[in-house]
This record gives C-alpha cells, structure tokens and sequence, in this order.
C-alpha cells in the first residue's frame, strides 16, 4: 500500500512533518527568549498523524481540534508565518492576535478552530459532518484529540451521534500516553479506545501513530467511507510528544528519560526519511534541499511575526456579533 | 385580525423560514414526529422529515456542541431545549464556544443559532423545570437574549434570530403558551434591542418582563381606577437592552418599578436601576424599586410557589409604595 | 438460588412490588381527579428491579434516583403515606412539599434523593461510593436510571471514575426501550449496555428485569463483591413502563397496542405469584392477605395526604443554606 | 508578622483542615504527586495520599458530581478546577444539585462542598482562561462566593469555606496567587458578609473587587497627593455581599465608584448600585459610577487585552470624573 504513493506523495509527506518540527523547534525557542506571552503546546513527535490524515482533505473539509493544534494548523495549510505571527500575539497571525496557541482559526483553509478548552472539538467535528450530511455535500469533518478527551463526556455524546446518524466523520486520537502527567493507564482502565468506539457502532481502528504511511493508509481508507456515506471512523494513535507538555514546563516525575529516549528513537520524520533514501526512492540530498526550503520559511515566518504590527486596540470589540457589538 | 396562540405564532415563524431556508435544522428531544413536548415544531416533521426536525439522545451538551460544529460548517441550527432548565449541561458548549466563535475567528466564523426553551415558574414544575437563565447571558456577552411576551411579539422575534447569523437565545415562558393575540398574516419581524410600550401613562414607569407584562398591565389598568397613571415597557429583549425608551419615560413619570419574576440580585432589573441612575439621576423623583421572584429554588407545592412570584396584588402594591416614596 | 430464599424474603419481595403497584395505581388516579398539580412519571411493570435491589441495601446505603423514583423510594423505605402527601405538596410528604413526585429526599432511609435531570444520579451514586471508600465503610452506593441515560456524558464519566477507582457502586439501568417515546435502539446503535460497561473494565450483567429473583440474584452478587472492595457492578435490567411515559400523557403513536400487552402479559408481580402458588410455598390466600394490607395502607395514604397541611408559605426560604440564608 | 504568598496562605488554611479533618479530600487533574498546576496542593499527597488528593480523569462535570454525592454521604470534598473557566461542564451539577440540595432535602442533608480555581485577565491567558463567574453564582442562589484579594483574607476565609457546610465558589486571582502580605501563625477565620476597609475616606466611596482592590488602593494613595480623600471597601464575600458597610461609607461620602474586573451587565456593580440607590438614595451627591472590564470576549494579544481591563490611569480617571460630577 505504501507503494501506491508517488515519489511526490511521500515528499509532501515528509515535508509536512518536517515543517511542523522546525515551526515548532522555533515556537519554543522563541519562547524561551520571552516573544511568546502565552501557553505553548508543541507537537513534536506527533507529526505523523496531522500529516498522514491532513493528506486526504481538501479546504473544504472541516478540521478541529484542542490545545496542542500547530500541527494540525500547518498541515492544513495555515502558513508557518501566520502560526508563528499568532503565538506572537500580532495582527498578522492566523487569528489576527485574538487567540494565540490554543485558538486557532483559518476557515479559509478548513482549519475552523482549535480549542483552549478539552472536548468540544469532537462535538463540533462531529456537527460539521452533520452539516455536511445536511447540504448532501460529501466533505468531512475531522477532529483532533488526546488520550485526555477520551474521559470526557463529549467524546460519548459525540461518537453516539455519529454513529446513530452515519455521519462523515473521523475522530482522530492521538493517545500520548499522557494528559499533562497523568497517566492513560491511570485515567482509563481500557486504553484500548478502538475497542471502545466498536461499542457505539463506530469502526476503531489502532494505527502506529508514529508511521506517517501507517496513519496514511488507515486515514486514506476512513475518510473515503465517510465520503461515501459509509459514516464515522475512529483512528486511535499510539503515539508519544517528546517535550515537556507545555514549554516552560517540568518534564520530570511522571515519566522517565529511558521512556522519552525510547520514543525518540521512532521519530516518524527519520523514520520515513530513512526508509525513503533505504529503498532508493529519494537521495539524502532530496531530505537536504527539504530541510533547506523550511529552515527559510520558518527564519522568514520568525522574521514576519517580528516586524508585524500589534493588534488596534480599537479594534477590541470587533466581531462580537455579525453586525457590530 | 386572526387571533393565534403564543405557540402557534413561534411555530409558524419556523414554518415560513424553514421553507424558505434548507440548511435551517431542528434538534431536540421528542420535537420530530412527535411535536415537541410543548409543540413547538408540531406537523413539520412531515413536511421536512428526520434530518431537519432531529431527535435527540439525552445529551444537551452533545447536541449543542454539534450545532456548534454544524452553524460553523454551513448550517442554520435551532436548538429546541423543551425545558430550558436542559440548557445546564451544554453551559460550557455555550459560553466558550458559540458565544465566543465569532469573536475568536475574528469574523471569518458566523454563529447562526437559536437556543430556544421554555422557562418560568407555574404548574407545580418545581426547580429543576423552573428555572430562567437570561440574566445569565446578558452578563455573558455573545449572545441575544430574548423573551416575548406575546404571540404578536413571539413570532416577529423569533423570525428575526432564524434570519440573523448571531446566536439568540429565545426563551417562552410556560405560562404565556397558550395566551392568544392578533398576529397579521402578512410577513413581519421585530429588531433586536427595541422595546415596546403597551401602555403609556404619566405617573410611573413600570419595566415588566415576559409574563410580568400582562400581569403589570391588569394592574396599571385596576390603578387607572384609582387616577394613578402607570406607563408599562416591556424591553422584549433584555440584550441588547432598549435603555433609552426607559430613560425617555423616566425623563416623564420620575418613578421606576421594574418587575421581573427572575432573582434579583445581579439581575435584569439590576442592570437596569444602576444604568436609569447613572444617565437620568435628576429624573429621578424616588428611587428605583425592584420586584423579582424570591431568590429561592423553586417549590413545587402550590402554597410555596406562589409565594415565590410576584402576584397581581404585590406589583400593585409595589406601585403604590413606590407612588408614596 | 431462588430455592435459597425463605418464604418470608419471598414474600416481601412480593409485598414490596404490590405496594409500589398499588401506590403507583393510587397516584394515576389522584393526577386524574385533580389532586396532583406537577407530574407523575409511574413505575408500573418495573416494579421488580427496585424490589430485587433494594432487599439487600440498609438505610446506610445510599440510593440515589431520577424522574421514575417512585419504585426506588418504596423500595428504599419511605412510607407510602409520605409518598402520596408529597406528590399531592403536603408539608407531611417526604420532602415536605419542596419536591414532588421528581424530588423525592428521605437521607433517614438512604433514600438520598431523586432528580428531576437525567444523568447526576449516576454521578452522585458514584460519589457517595467515594465517601465510603474514603471512610472506610462497608456501605455501598446504588443509581437507578433509565435507557435515555445511557447516552448522557454522565454515563461515561461516572463509570470511568467507579472503574478506575473501584468504587463500591452499583449502576441499575432500568431499559424498558423507551426515552418518553425515543426508542432506545433510535438513540444507541448498541443497546447491549452490559457489554458497553465491560468497556470501561466495569463488570456487566444483563438481567430479566421483569423476573425478580433474577434480579434478586445479580444484585445480591453485585453488593457482595462491592461491600468486599470488589468495585462497581452495572446491572442491565431489560424491562417495560406498561403506563404512559407520565401521567396524563398519550401512549400511542410511538409503540404498539401488542407491544405493550406483550408485556402486561410478562408482569412481575402475577409472575411471582402464580410461582409461589405453583410450587407450593404458599397459598393464594396469603397473597390475598397482602393484597388487602396494602390495599389499607394506600388507602389510609391517601386520607393522610388529605387531610395534611399545606407547607407554611413563611418557610419558602428555610434550607437554602445550613444556618439560615 | 510573617509574610506569605497568596497561594501559600491559601495552601496553608487546606493544610490545616486537612490536618483535623479526614473526610476532606480533593479532586483535580494535577493535584496528586504534581501538587497542582498553581501549587495549590504542594507536599499534601506525600502526607495524605492518593484518596484524600486524587487525580482526576479530565471530567469536570463527573468529578462534580461525584463531590456532590460524597458530601451528601458524609464527606467534605474540595474541587480544585485549576483555571476557574472549567466549571463550565459542570454547570449542572452545581446548578441545579449543588446550589439546591439542601433546600430540596428541607435541611436533612449538608451540602458542605467548596469549588476553587483560579481566574482573571492577564498573563495572554486567552478566552478559554481567563473567565470569572462570580456574578453568576451571586445571581443564583445557593453559592456563597468569595474573591479574597490578599494573603491574609485568602488564608481566612478559605478557613470559613472548609469548616462550614454550604457550597462556597472560592475564587483566586491568577495575578494575585504570588502577591505577599503579613499572616499570623495563630489560627483565626474570616467571616463571610463581613467587608474590609482597607483605606477610609471622606469625598469618594470605591468598592473594589479581589485584583481591582491593589489597584484601587494605588489609585487612592496617588489621589491623596492631589488632595482626594477616596475610601476604598473590598466586599471579599459577593455573597453574602456586606451591603451595610458601603452604605455608611456612602452616607460619609455621597459618591460610589464599584471597580470589577468582570463584565457590567448584571454585574455585581449593578447590584451595589441597585441596592445604593435605594437605600441611600438621599445620600447620593452624584449618579453611582461602574468601571468593569470590557464587556467582550479576552483577546489574547497584549495590546488588546489591556484594553479589556480597567487599568491604574482608567481607575483614577473614574474616580477624578465623579468627583466633578
Ligand atoms: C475541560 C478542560 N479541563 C482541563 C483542561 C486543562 N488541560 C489542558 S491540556 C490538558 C491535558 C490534555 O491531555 P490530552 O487530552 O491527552 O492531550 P495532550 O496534551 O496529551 O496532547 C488539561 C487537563 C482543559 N484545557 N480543558
Ligand atoms: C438532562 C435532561 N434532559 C431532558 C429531560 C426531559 N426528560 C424527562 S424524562 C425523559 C426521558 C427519560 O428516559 P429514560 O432515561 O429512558 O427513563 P424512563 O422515563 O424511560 O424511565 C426526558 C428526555 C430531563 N429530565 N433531563
Ligand atoms: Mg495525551
Ligand atoms: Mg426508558
């Protein structure tokens, strides 16, 4: 299956994941030098699963997701420059400095919201795809969560709907292993959530969250059901971040280094970046231009975000309501 | 002119704009084939079958969350609570997203919704089917709040938040129902934030709300007997307010009693009294007086729960009091 | 196991359901001459779940109930008099007219309250579990609920954190098919909901909720291994409201004439009857004897509701806080 | 004396209750070994484990609800949310079990249950943390409400909250947790209802609500060198809320200015007014002023956000303008 993609297919790919880790080496540089005035949640080492599903949407597509939501932001197609502008708190920033790193919003490419708070994404994907259902249109609805919102009341009510009324959705897990420090083993005694999504009517499926073509094929294969009208999927990530949960933060106590180095040493980009040069489909030096394009795009977001303007405070009451406050 | 009930006027109003808008849906327990418990969508299940008149789990907080997710996606929802106390588990769904989503996506997002439900104390309901939130969202901005006291009035609203793309809030009380008035045949709707004046007079002004409109005007009309002569507002939606119809009969009468069954403290009548004494201080003849519902929850045994509502007799004593102040 | 059962625990496992039938009866026709202004949800045809359960609970237990807690309150210990002042909002009822028939509170009995909102019982019979574990008693608590909460968030957070935590509660899902007129198989695509708690790791076990010996049996197991810090059980009693969904409400239109006489025919208390008789434990002169005491217990009820006081309209505030509001 | 930091002395009051009391226990995501995410529970696991400080799957409303039952069943539970925004799941439970359970029980049972977590604009927290809802629970009524604004009230009056037996919303001001002040070793509590005066006055009332009343008290002192004589009262309980107090200050000064970072409409600002205007109204030398924050939706950036609060110069602009009023 693998084999079915291009040369071109596995690039973009690789290059997706590779421009959500240096976007987000950068974030949390920039916020050690004190630019970043809020929370910052990184994606690194969870790039393969907003890049394998990503893969298959259009800007149609409805895609949601949580607190930790660069990732699937760039890989949806909102440009680095605007992420980094965001977190910056300018104008210029894909939510025009309204939101920072938890609210995240570019309808114009699907990306229609991330959120500060745990749960609602799965709701809203979910009625997206209703939505959808609704206008006979066949796009798809698409959210993004952690193993943390697999507790939450939303996820039940969500997936019930979904499966009672077929809708074109998938739910997306991406099971770190970790809400914050607290443990999935500790926060759920089945942590099998496949299994668990079987037990509304919804199809589960566990996919290695840290093998980009893994997650391709699987994602590939739900979201043409759903397009179909062949109604929900569940894709439950086994996968692992290898930063602290939010910069700024202890990464001590609940976890420990052999387990950190352990994931580090699956890392999805050199992964899929051996494997490619391995089979002879690329030469290193394919990876090195690759790694060349996006070190500029990131230094020239950093450089936009610098030299953007602030918000207007007159502007603080803006967009309220549809018409005026 | 033709008479209506206040239900039959809220109903046709979704009749007549379901027709003529396709993505409008209805969501709701009991509201599809069945009606609706208080018959707010009876006969239009038939007319536009399972997908726009859709029954419900029991999960408020599931099915507001994807009319979140659908208003984002394209889709015009109205949320049918049945009572509105049901509103509670979707707070969160409420006040973090809709409310705010066309604020956090700086416009690009619209949040056409209605949450509709019916409020009020009466008919031994007792607190968990009693209850009245508006102030609530009126504290909270991103949301319309609206309360008709009339069928008249019920149906030129309820028109005006289906065509609107902000998020209202459109409460009925239980008790105003099956109250019949004239309602044109002709097509017509009420703007927000407008309120009107059933009566007018010289003396004092009364602010009533919902069903403490008809129940002020019985009693201004027994104290016209007496040669008192009582202006009566009813602000119709309480955000946005209508303060300047208020001051202009303050400016007239000195005197202010706003009635409202709702808790008083930071309520409606609150906002009320401190906006009238900061802008018209020197109109003011005697203080500002407050008559709401008894800060209790509600009581279902008769004797108990009309002790916790204002009565004919205490707003006309209440009118007296404040006439001698 | 039924054979392990004396004659006296089989009898009053028989009085219990006759007194709840003959209660509920009584309350029918109370609403129906006018004498009950709020509702009154019946629980006639599941009076072997409340039976089967609470004959091994003690006032320490804590039960815990929603809209249908007739049967429970019964069942738990409240006398029939207190019952029927209280739907009836005497001050001698067993919320002293506060409540009605979906706020029914005795703490003395371990009755510890009903809920006029679907979902907090699960939760709080959670809770109170908790507090045991805490304290280190033997005592265990018990939700009743229906089908239409199974899909409630409430659901799946309360079993998670019983899981995960072994408390000692037990889950009495009473799924007699219908939510109001919502079909349970319309609102879940899998209604097997003892295998959906085996889920969250809690054990489930399906019971013939019209057989109370068979409810006799698991819940007994089900207690035993939670007073012993064995966790949670879920009970997945399969059963029928052979009345409307409340007082004064349609029947028809969602359910058939021989759907509901297929189950009359299943009826709990005859079931038990005609055994006992059959196999010879006793005689139908003594089921003639209980027919007749309770027979004078709902009776001298009902006088007693009569003839109560009224709550005193000066206590409406009383209890909103511990020590005066 | 000693000096504390507010969440130190916060940390110090739950320590000792804790000490003396084993039914106490707390519920959080973070709050076990990790001691919370602003060190609200530091070195409280290692002395009383897992049961009495116990992590949380991330369900709000479950582990409310779950607290809302161990009261009822002899326990003294103490939800740590965190960020304060996360109530909003458990609306609900607080709502409609929490806020009435001892009114619907008449009394029999204790509801002895306090809700803490920290809000506030500042610190790029965004809209989906920076929330504060204390005028909604001084609308509803069966919350005590407490907004300490220095170390000394904090550690006094979260004493009050964990001996009493009424649920208490105990609200912390994220720009405040580090603040310092004077607080003695000897054990002593603050009453509720009862406000502080922390600076007397002649010609302007203030009343300053939890991080406003630094502000205001800066603003005062600033003033004073102009020859402004400002009093400044900090209600610390909104409810109960110490009307009396600022009733004599206004028959003192004639002139109120309510400062509250939270929104105007239906803010506890227009309830002391409402009720000022009433009671004193022939004290009054000028209309009642408010100053609040913007009411709109916290924008991240921090050119808008602050703009959303009322600042030190808007403060003593506030106060300059009503005293030429
Ligand atoms: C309803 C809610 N409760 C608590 C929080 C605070 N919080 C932010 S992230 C987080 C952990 C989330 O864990 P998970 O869902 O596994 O996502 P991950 O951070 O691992 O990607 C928590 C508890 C929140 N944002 N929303
Ligand atoms: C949160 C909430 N939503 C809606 C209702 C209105 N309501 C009352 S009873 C009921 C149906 C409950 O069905 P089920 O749980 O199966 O219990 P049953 O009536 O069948 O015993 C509904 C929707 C409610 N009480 N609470
Ligand atoms: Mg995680
Ligand atoms: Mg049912």
């Amino acid at each position: 299956m693998p084999n079915t993609l291009s040369k071109e297919q596995l690039l973009s790919l690789y290059r997706c994941m590779l421009t959500i880790r240096r976007t987000e080496e950068q974030l949390a540089r920039s916020y050690q030098a004190g630019h970043i005035p809020g929370a910052c949640h990184t994606y690194v080492g969870e790039e393969a699963i907003a890049a394998g599903v990503c893969a298959h949407l259009g800007h149609e597509d409805a895609v949601f997701s949580t607190h930790r939501g660069h990732g699937h932001a760039l890989a949806k197609g909102v440009p680095v420059r605007e992420l980094i502008a965001e977190l910056h708190g300018k104008a210029t920033g894909c939510s025009q400095g309204r939101g920072g790193s938890m609210h995240l919003f570019s309808p114009e490419v699907g990306l229609m919201g991330t959120s500060g708070i745990v749960g609602p994404c799965i709701l809203q994907a979910t009625g997206a795809a209703y939505a959808f259902q609704l206008r006979n249109l066949d796009h798809v609805g698409v959210a993004f969560f952690g193993d943390g919102g697999v507790n939450n009341g939303a996820f039940h009510e969500g997936l019930n709907m979904a499966a009672i009324w077929q809708l074109p959705v998938i739910f997306v897990l991406e099971d770190n292993r970790y809400a914050t420090e607290v443990a999935f083993e500790y926060s759920s005694r089945n942590t099998n959530v496949a299994s668990r999504a079987e037990g509304y009517g919804v199809p589960g499926i566990t996919v290695d969250g840290n093998n980009v073509l893994d997650v391709y094929r699987t994602a590939g294969e739900a979201v043409k059901r759903a397009r179909k009208g062949g109604g929900p999927t569940l894709l439950d990530c086994k996968t692992y971040r290898t930063r602290p949960h939010a910069e700024g933060m202890r990464d001590g106590g609940y976890r420990s280094m052999e387990e950190i180095e352990s994931w580090k040493a699956r890392d999805p980009i050199d992964a899929l970046g051996k494997q490619l040069v391995a089979d002879g489909t690329i030469v290193q030096n394919d990876l090195d231009c690759i790694e060349n394009e996006i070190k500029f795009l990131v230094g020239e977001g950093v450089e936009y975000a610098r030299t953007s303007p602030w918000p207007d405070p007159a502007t603080l009451t803006d967009h309220i309501f549809s018409h005026g406050a | 002119m033709r008479e209506l009930t206040f239900i039959e006027a809220a109903r046709e109003a979704l009749a007549e704009e379901m027709a003529k808008e396709p993505t409008i849906f209805v969501v709701g327990e009991g509201i599809g084939e069945r009606g609706g418990n208080f018959n707010t969508t009876t006969g239009l299940y038939d007319l536009y079958g399972p997908k726009r008149l859709r029954d419900t789990p029991i999960c408020e907080r599931g099915f507001v969350g994807l009319c979140t997710g659908a208003a984002m996606a394209g889709a015009r929802p109205v949320v049918d609570f049945m009572f509105i106390d049901f509103i509670m588990d979707a707070f969160g769904e409420m006040v973090n997203q809709i409310a705010k989503m066309q604020y956090m996506s700086s416009g690009r997002l619209k949040m056409p919704i209605v949450l509709r439900g019916c409020f009020g104390i009466g008919g031994a309901a007792a607190t968990h089917h009693s209850g009245n939130y508006a102030p609530v969202f009126a504290h909270l901005p991103g949301f319309r709040v609206v309360l008709p006291s009339n069928p008249y009035d019920a149906k030129g609203l309820f028109k005006t938040a289906l065509q609107g793309n902000d998020p209202v809030l459109f409460l009925e009380h239980k008790l105003l129902l099956n109250s019949r008035g004239k309602v044109p045949e002709e097509d017509y709707t009420i703007p927000f934030g407008q309120a009107a004046v059933p009566r007018e007079g010289a003396d004092l002004t009364v602010v009533a709300i919902a069903r403490m409109v008809p129940l002020a005007l019985n009693a201004s009309e027994q104290l016209a007997s007496e040669g008192l002569s009582v202006e009566v507002i009813d602000p119709r939606t309480v955000a946005p307010l209508d303060i300047n119809t208020i001051l202009e009969s303050v400016h007239k009468t000195g005197r202010l009693l706003i009635v409202d069954e709702t808790f008083g403290p930071c309520g409606i009548g609150a906002e009320i009294s401190a906006q009238v004494q900061d802008l018209a201080f020197d109109d003011l003849d005697a203080p500002i007086r407050r008559l709401n519902g008894v800060h209790t929850p509600t009581p279902y045994s008769a004797t108990l729960e009309t002790a916790a509502v204002p009565q004919p007799e205490t707003i006309t004593q209440a009118i007296r009091n404040l006439m001698a102040t």
